[in-house]
């Protein structure tokens, strides 16, 4: 390929990236320091702060933030806790099918999260008596993300070269020895992956949480941002603005703190 | 220092696939012996069997007088160095060294003391704080060893632990694996699929093919009297000329002339294959008995292979720098009798 | 490892995904033709057709299974077509912060598809004047969907040796012959994976089409199917689980559409 | 058949790394030319150049009478064979080598045959319906060498074609294309890392080291007179004695005794490094000047690598086998005078 060939290519892409992504975010940052916010991105002059001042009149807001965290801990805890030995075994053991068995647990749980499964889900989750609870809210949740998880997992177990486990075990370390020692120092930059990616995950699912859950004090964010918008017909950009960027934040922030801890660092084995 | 005593050991892996099929093998004190064999051949296989990474489907292994067959790999006081070193990526190499001393319980001062000394007989000292990751691959090999000698083990199994360096560096580490077990004067068993190291490193060896063990020997036996047409090929820097013929008064008689055979116990008549190693060939004037034309000449440093066709078989030649033909000329070429080898033709076994 | 253990952890596992997993399916499988369904799964006795009967007496349930298979359409198309030469200019152009790049992509995009950016996202298509427009609920899903598909892809491409192109550039060939001839051929199964992925991700999402559509003749089936769920407040649970299981089929044809014809085979090079 | 002209090629790479340092090369028609070097040393830069893979940052490049610096690669009328081969997953073996007759828009009846053609001549015809995932390795290489005949190139360029084989068939596809480039009398730049393969292929050969050229030479004069340490180093399947000494009236003198050099310009008292090969080191019994006791002997098939402690330095020396010492044995060292090599200690380079 010519350079030049590659550069517009490139160019092209850029471009196309920025379209999507660049005007909601850059309206994402100034909005909620509008007075009067439109529908276009615009330095606002002067910036104010009293949209988060009537954002926090409404005593839900930073109750459904709590839920959020709350359910993102939770779904969290129960997928890396599940996922982790699960990924492990897929990826020591070998038995017949074992590929065709992760590309359907693959495809599976983006039917599970998605509205396919919705009523069924439902049906499980009131047969376990467990509809307007956390705990059904996290397990269905967890359902979802549990597969994808366990596939990345997997995947990164994958790297780990058994010989690391197996001289443990000639030097006399127990399963459980070789697993601390070894086998989880190494693979935690994966399970930091995973946390952040099913954090994210959690945080934006609407529809579970909406499904589930009764009581509008138990909703989480994000579903308290669309009760937002759907009150009184005419959405309220002033409070969606600010609610938009304060349910940001700790996304951010949880991305930033996990990439600072365990810098995303794929390395499996020694790099030669 | 105990040997190690293998006895009708066969390994089936779920599937039906025979990796070991009823090997004996006895391996004495304080040997370096080792497994050679092409790729799938079974020797990790055995090697791993040996270490308790996998349990044999049946017979029994002993090392020194402990029947050891049924033990976990910890219990059987045996260090295994990885083809891949398995150094672990987060500890430092102090930390990687004493590793095998934490799981024994070692207390962390002495477990520290044995893994400076370790590292130290193997100039280490300079890196005991760095990570793997930080090392270049002959480093880290020294690591890997350091580690294995810091448990003290009754037997050393080495995992082809030379292929990931690269040729020089292997050439070095050769030198000094051998002396090093020669002044630890331990058990080893090697694994390799290069039969130079092989020849270079082993006290005895044994030559795999498809789960058995072809032949078991010296290294000169081996290079001198291969068993099977298996080893003779797979024996040796330069590959052996196999030449297919029939057992005749003078020799053996193929398309491109008669080959000298120094005395024979095979019967006139029979199909044999001629067996003689390109160090054993000599060139001469294009009057010989034997003559053909030079196809290609390769230089290999202070000697050349010459390859010359004779009829429609090919026969190759070492002879010093200098006194190499060029490509086309007409030569002699003069088989060392007394090094010949006859094989049968459809077995493929050593005629005596 | 034991392989005892192994075996214990793998049977934990199976029994965890199984229920997870089975309840809802088999609900899925018998409940449609039971006379009146319940909320556990039971074997009908005797199988009836007569849900489906009344459930085709809506008009809405083929308009809007023809509404998700033209969103379908739509998004995987757009998806492969921007898709695919950006997966493979990110593969073989290698920029300073290109990893850093791709991550933030794909965390981006569970953002953009999940509930934390509608609000930006509805703006962005409001600006384009798209409300109420199948244009408008392509371009949004197909922008949430593409970072993960470039990413996924981009991978596939990485597994395409860059000598395969070199060769053919080296005996003569353009960069369109290459990439025809050499690199699509091999790429293709990847591609066919994206499909199914994206596919199955458009055909379950609910709240992009829900918010960025008015008109209910044009709602998809995952938004009819919410509808299905409140009308009258208790859910008619004959129509909701013969819908469930006519709208699983396509998931299931396409599945092993693609599979038969392309097999899903991961052969990136030549495996040696 | 035209030679190659490189005349100060520079290659930088973004972010300002030189991989090429204003590289002079002249390559001669129909020559088997071989480009040596460790990783990194930029000898797949400089065949990738040439190939015009990578676009020179300054220099200019001829093959024959034709000046090819700003060409594409496609117009040079070059062949490349990679060290993955580059075989086409989804094509047949067929539809692989006819794959540059397509793109070059020859009738599909002709492009057939002459891929039968190129098939038979590599002996392929009975593959020719198969696809590279159904070959081996050694059939993999033939296809590859095949598409490469079938363009009619002007130049070859191989990229370590032979690395992706195992041992045995390393050897024989080594004679193999030896015989072949031969045959066809095609100029062929070769990229290896492997200095017994460059001796044994090139008619000449240049060693390279960090972008720059460090000599360029027959394998004979690279074996026998290298230029520099590194290219001292670097060549030679056992590693040349390099002995750090001090120019005396008998020889160059070291902590173990007095090497002996045949006629020398280096000044008395000059810090050099005495370089000798293994093979050019004899051994005799322990009454010679040169004693010192055995540390490791190691088995190369029909010769022994004996390593003898001379005070704190080791020298290596082959010797037939049957005559190697036992270790810890005492024994005279011989070098051959005529043999010995003298570097200057600082800079490396060889004194005359």
């Amino acid at each position: 390929m010519k350079p030049f060939v590659h550069r517009v290519l490139f160019a092209a892409f850029a471009s196309l990236i920025g379209a999507f992504f660049a005007l909601p975010m850059l309206w994402l940052v100034f909005a909620p320091f509008d007075e009067s916010p439109s529908l276009s991105a615009a330095v606002p002059r002067p910036p104010t702060l009293s949209n988060f001042g009537d954002l926090f009149d409404n005593p839900q807001v930073l109750r459904s933030l709590g839920n959020s965290l709350l359910l993102v801990g939770g779904v969290v805890g129960l997928v890396l806790i599940v996922g982790a030995p699960a990924a492990y075994v897929l990826s020591r053991i070998r038995f017949p099918g074992r590929n065709l068995f992760l590309y359907m647990l693959l495809l599976l749980s983006s039917v599970i999260t998605g509205a396919a499964a919705i009523v069924p889900l439902y049906l499980l989750i009131f047969g376990l008596n467990l509809i307007d609870s956390f705990s059904g809210v996290t397990l269905a949740l967890a359902g979802g993300m549990l597969p994808a998880s366990i596939f990345i997992l997997k995947d990164f177990t994958d790297s780990i070269p058994r010989s690391y486990e197996e001289s443990a075990r000639v030097f006399g370390a127990s399963t459980f020895q070789a697993l601390r020692d070894v086998v989880f120092p190494v693979v935690r930059p994966g399970l930091a992956v995973i946390a952040v990616w099913t954090a994210v995950q959690v945080w934006g699912n609407f529809l579970v949480p909406f499904i589930l859950l009764r009581t509008p004090d138990k909703s989480p964010a994000a579903v308290l941002m669309y009760s937002f918008y759907t009150e009184g017909g005419q959405p309220n950009l002033r409070l969606i603005s600010a609610f938009s960027l304060l349910y940001t934040v700790p996304i951010l922030v949880l991305y930033i703190f996990v990439n600072r801890r365990y810098g995303f660092r794929f390395h499996g084995g020694i790099k030669r | 220092m105990p040997g190690v005593e293998i006895a009708s050991i066969t390994k089936e892996f779920a599937g039906g696939v025979t990796a070991l099929d009823a090997l004996d093998l006895s391996i004495e004190d304080g040997e370096f012996f080792a497994l050679l064999g092409p790729s799938g051949c079974g020797k990790t296989t055995l090697l791993r069997t040996i270490a308790g990474l996998e349990p044999a489907t049946s017979g029994s292994l002993h090392i020194g007088e402990r029947d050891v067959t049924g033990l976990p790999p910890g219990e059987r006081n045996v260090a295994m160095v990885f083809q891949d070193y398995a150094l672990y990526p987060h500890m430092t190499v102090r930390e990687n060294i004493a590793y095998p001393l934490k799981i024994k319980k070692v207390a962390r001062q002495q477990r520290n003391e044995e893994a400076e000394g370790a590292g130290g007989s193997l100039s280490l000292d300079a890196l005991m704080d760095r990570r793997p990751g930080q090392l270049s691959g002959g480093q880290q090999q020294r690591v890997a060893l350091a580690r294995a000698i810091a448990c003290r083990p009754d037997v050393f199994l080495f995992d082809e632990p030379l292929s990931n360096l690269d040729a020089r560096l292997r050439l070095e580490a050769r030198g000094f694996l051998k002396q090093l077990q020669h002044d630890l004067a331990t058990t080893a068993v090697y694994v390799t699929h290069d039969q130079s190291e092989a020849l270079a490193l082993a006290d005895r060896m044994a030559v795999m093919e498809l789960g058995e063990i072809r032949q078991v020997g010296t290294p000169a036996a081996l290079f001198h009297r291969p068993a099977n047409l298996f080893v003779a090929g797979f024996i040796g820097s330069t590959p052996m000329n196999l030449i297919t013929g029939v057992v005749g008064a003078s020799g053996v008689a193929f398309a491109g002339g008669v080959l000298p055979v120094a005395e024979t116990s095979a019967p006139h008549g029979a199909d044999v294959v001629y067996g003689i190693r390109p160090e054993y060939v000599g060139l001469a004037g294009p009057g010989e008995t034997l003559a053909g034309s030079v196809k290609v000449t390769e230089n290999l440093g202070a000697q050349f292979l010459v390859t010359v066709e004779l009829g429609e078989a090919q026969i190759r030649a070492t002879v010093p720098e200098g006194e190499e033909p060029q490509i086309g000329d007409r030569v002699g070429v003069t088989p060392d009798a007394r090094r010949a080898l006859l094989y049968d033709a459809a077995e493929g076994t050593l005629l005596a």
